[in-house]
């Protein structure tokens, strides 16, 4: 049963050191405020697993949170590089990270089956392609009526997940409209859940069969507006696109992005809107 | 009739729309391909269906997307689903008949790196990766790549094949078991390439106007072969030149100066 | 790209003896109409592929339309057993059938199976039970990873696919609200798909995540108003409860059963509302 | 205080609706299952949490479902999800704490046969076959079985074993790789049944009134065992009895007498 709190308090009591969490959303409803929570709260050698590592993972491999990333398409979307996680795979910079890197269509399936309880997806996937014959992860299973070759990779199995949403009602019903990208997966393949939300309100209002995942689903929800700045939340507020595009000066250097950092993370008290801090 | 100035990624651009027939069902990748595909249906083929990996099904944005999952396109989708929706039903489902890719690198069998440069464990440069690429080179019936022309991307051997194209040629594809098409067209700043019919190599088919062959082979880590009859693109029209800028102001106006 | 045509149209030009079709919609939106019109069209030898055969199955297989029915429940939902059906397996008539039978798990997930392009389905099912012993449908798969046991089955790929919704566009694209059981995956699966509706509309006028099917995924669609009659659609008209009643008595006996079909499927000129004729 | 007339079927529907909890994550069968669950939600237990396996995600019906797939469980629910994603996100995901089904026969174990009568290839009986109950009867942290106890469906040995649930007894479920804990009551309209914590045999827990040992044993179709302990149901209470009986009413109102 959901529990409605703050979110210093849900990352506190459930993201813990070395643990393995997913912090989801495809390009909408990135849960930036809990990502600078955990970096606020200086937790370490976590395996960071996203689809997209994009900036938010940038910032808390930067700031020394990772000793893994999980993923399937590390870019800064539109803009370029993400310096940050490429300082570290190119230069060990701040401390050597670990990857294991999948396709879209590998890592969505491995949410579903995290999801669903299984042990393993099953696709048709790298087929032919250098990642299939260097991964340790990829496996190839013989159909047992026909006699093809499937691709199996182990499913994901957070040991937090961690989604933005739009909003939930006061029994921590949770609505996601939108791109729902793998969060419904996210919530479900954990062991352990936080959904921040912009508002909590009466009555979720939507449609018959909206994404709606229900209280009994989720461990803590917390209310925090804005909580996906500089990605955006359907219905709400629109990406900051000159964020993304400035992230790419800021986080260039290393001496830029800690002053950055410092500023706009770490001297920070949460949950609080971070729409002004552009650089 | 007076000159009309336009860049050779306009021409690039262009060149690529031109190939995208209305009606068609298209995998849509972020930046280049997104660009030519919304100019296609802008202009000559206003009925082509456009999916983004984001989930964004059937969407008609009214700019050019600067992310994967801009509000844009999910407000002019048909419909969203979820991403594990869109690579397992509608994507390996087999429903989409063009994917339409992007590449850091690519050989001459149209494989494509979009990983590393260098060693996989210790690389010189880290790449996005393979993103969508992969599984939309293999399920979609066929494939066009669009990619600026260069010895640094057109290479005789890439560090990492990220999504395979034809392999090592003729036969290759089927050899694994990939029942579709690969590759069909490679479309530059500079010309557009096709496989050869028997060996699969990229083949120079037609030469974007003020190119010529000793460009392409210059800018191409190997050494490229022009097929029998290579056409002379045709020059971006005025038309199409002011739907393309257009289309690019507009997206920058919303993406950059409104609040 | 779908075709928009009349119901008798599509099924003639999809619909072919011998052919393995489903007919899909969980209790929901049952496409009646699509199937009184094969009836009419003296379908035979066809492989009847449902989770539920219903009523609808019921009238196909007591006409003589079915070689083989492929199901996961077969009853008359709140009210007893399919007599038909019955006298099919029990009696051979009008003809023996052949059955393949599974849980609901199961064949749900063949049917995503089936949508996914992928030959066969996991999961964590027939643990301990016969069907799992006597069914040459599935296999035990190991884990690659784990060496977990994992139950393997085969995809569902009809031939045709037909399935009922509330409304297309008149560009064919398709909305379905409510229960939505498995029909995307029925339309997904099938090499043909025929999907009839209450209406046509200018504008589907839905929430952004709705369930819609576009059109270059359906190949037939005919507006039939009370298709899905007497099941029910949702936003449209309510489910007939008394119908599904009174068909434990007609259905009870082969002459009773005949003088019906007679009556209300043989004899109607198609598609035309159903609702009168309740015995 | 006066005597409140009540029948075997009601008493079995209450006795099984008082052992549902507050807050429970329901998975419900159709028909007496659906009957006691919501009768637990319009008593003890108002926030119980019910789900049916037609993608109806916690759903409040202000009548008693028909079929499986009413329109009141779906327009009363929190939300529809499809067919698929019940079973394979929110079942066999283990999100939901209790099964609570229905049988046409059940054996000592509680196994439970709802497929035929006599042989499979040529049954005497064709019953409707498994539904949700043999994925519902592994993957929910417990069962509830509720049934009419004869000695037609309590029976010695099963045709067909549609839905495991203790096996051959002890330890049966562990062999098989099953985590969950498998049938833990069995209520009827004479009595209610628990798993021998040792043997894991069904053994008669308590006992509804106005049943004697020896209508429990002629209702039998092995020789059943009492616990050493065999409580005595308490009687259905007026307000029971009425919540019950006004939404039965209400329930056959709304299916029957509205055009």
């Amino acid at each position: 049963m959901a529990q409605i709190t703050t979110l210093p308090e849900a990352i506190d009591r459930s993201v813990h050191n070395g643990n393995k969490i997913a912090l989801e959303g495809f390009t909408h409803l990135i849960p930036f405020a809990a990502a600078h929570e955990i970096i606020r709260q200086k937790k370490k050698n976590l395996t960071l697993i996203r689809m997209t590592p994009d900036i938010i993972y940038d910032q808390m491999i930067g700031m020394g949170c990772a000793k893994k990333v999980v993923f399937s398409w590390a870019g800064n979307p539109g803009v370029g590089s993400l310096h940050r996680f490429r300082d570290a795979v190119e230069n060990s910079w701040p401390n050597s990270i670990e990857i294991e890197e999948y396709s879209h269509a590998a890592m969505a399936n491995a949410f579903v089956a995290g999801a669903a309880g299984l042990p393993i997806a099953i696709l048709r996937g790298f087929l032919g392609d250098d990642l299939g014959k260097i991964s340790e992860n990829v496996k190839i299973l013989k159909c047992p009526f026909s006699g093809e070759r499937l691709s199996a990779i182990p499913a994901i199995n957070p040991d937090v997940g961690i989604i933005h949403a739009q909003k939930a009602d006061r029994n921590g019903n949770v609505l996601i409209e939108g791109i729902v990208g793998v969060q419904k997966e996210t919530v479900l393949s954990a062991k352990c859940s936080i959904v921040t939300v912009e508002e909590i309100v009466d009555d979720l209002e939507t449609h018959i069969n909206a994404v709606v995942i229900p209280n009994w689903a989720i461990n803590y929800i917390a209310a925090v507006p804005h909580g996906s700045y500089p990605s955006y939340t359907f219905g709400y507020y629109k990406r900051d696109n000159k964020f993304y595009t400035s992230w790419d000066k800021i986080s260039r250097n290393r001496e830029t992005f800690i002053a950055w950092t410092k500023k706009h993370i770490l001297d920070l008290v949460p949950p609080s809107k971070l729409e002004t801090r552009n650089a | 009739m007076h000159e009309v100035n336009y860049t050779t990624d306009e021409m690039m651009t262009i060149a690529a729309s031109r190939k995208l027939e209305n009606g068609q069902v298209c995998f849509v990748g972020i930046g280049l391909p997104s660009a030519a595909a919304n100019l296609a249906r802008l202009t000559h083929a206003p009925d082509i269906i456009l999916i983004y990996e984001s989930g964004t099904l059937q969407t008609e944005p009214n700019v050019l997307p600067l992310s994967i999952g801009d509000s844009e396109l999910s407000e002019n989708a048909l419909t969203n689903v979820s991403v594990p929706e869109m690579f397992r039903y509608w994507l390996q489902g087999g429903h989409i008949g063009l994917g339409f890719l992007g590449a850091a690198q690519i050989d001459r069998f149209a494989n494509i790196n979009s990983t590393i440069i260098g060693g996989y464990q210790k690389p010189e440069v880290r790449l996005p990766g393979a993103g969508g690429a992969p599984e939309i080179a293999t399920h979609c019936h066929e494939i066009f790549i669009i990619i600026r022309q260069s010895k640094r991307n057109f290479v005789e051997k890439l560090d990492f094949i990220t999504s395979f194209g034809h392999g090592k040629g003729n036969g290759n594809r089927k050899e694994l078991g990939i029942k579709t098409l690969g590759p069909t067209r490679v479309i530059t700043d500079l010309c557009i390439l096709e496989p050869n019919t028997e060996t699969f190599e990229l083949t120079v088919t037609a030469i974007h106007p003020g190119v010529n062959r000793k460009m392409i082979l210059d800018s191409t880590g190997w050494p490229i072969q022009f097929a029998e009859n290579v056409e002379l693109s045709p020059a971006p029209t005025e038309s199409e030149l002011s739907a393309l800028r257009n289309l690019q102001n507009k997206s920058l106006e919303s993406h950059f100066h409104e609040t």
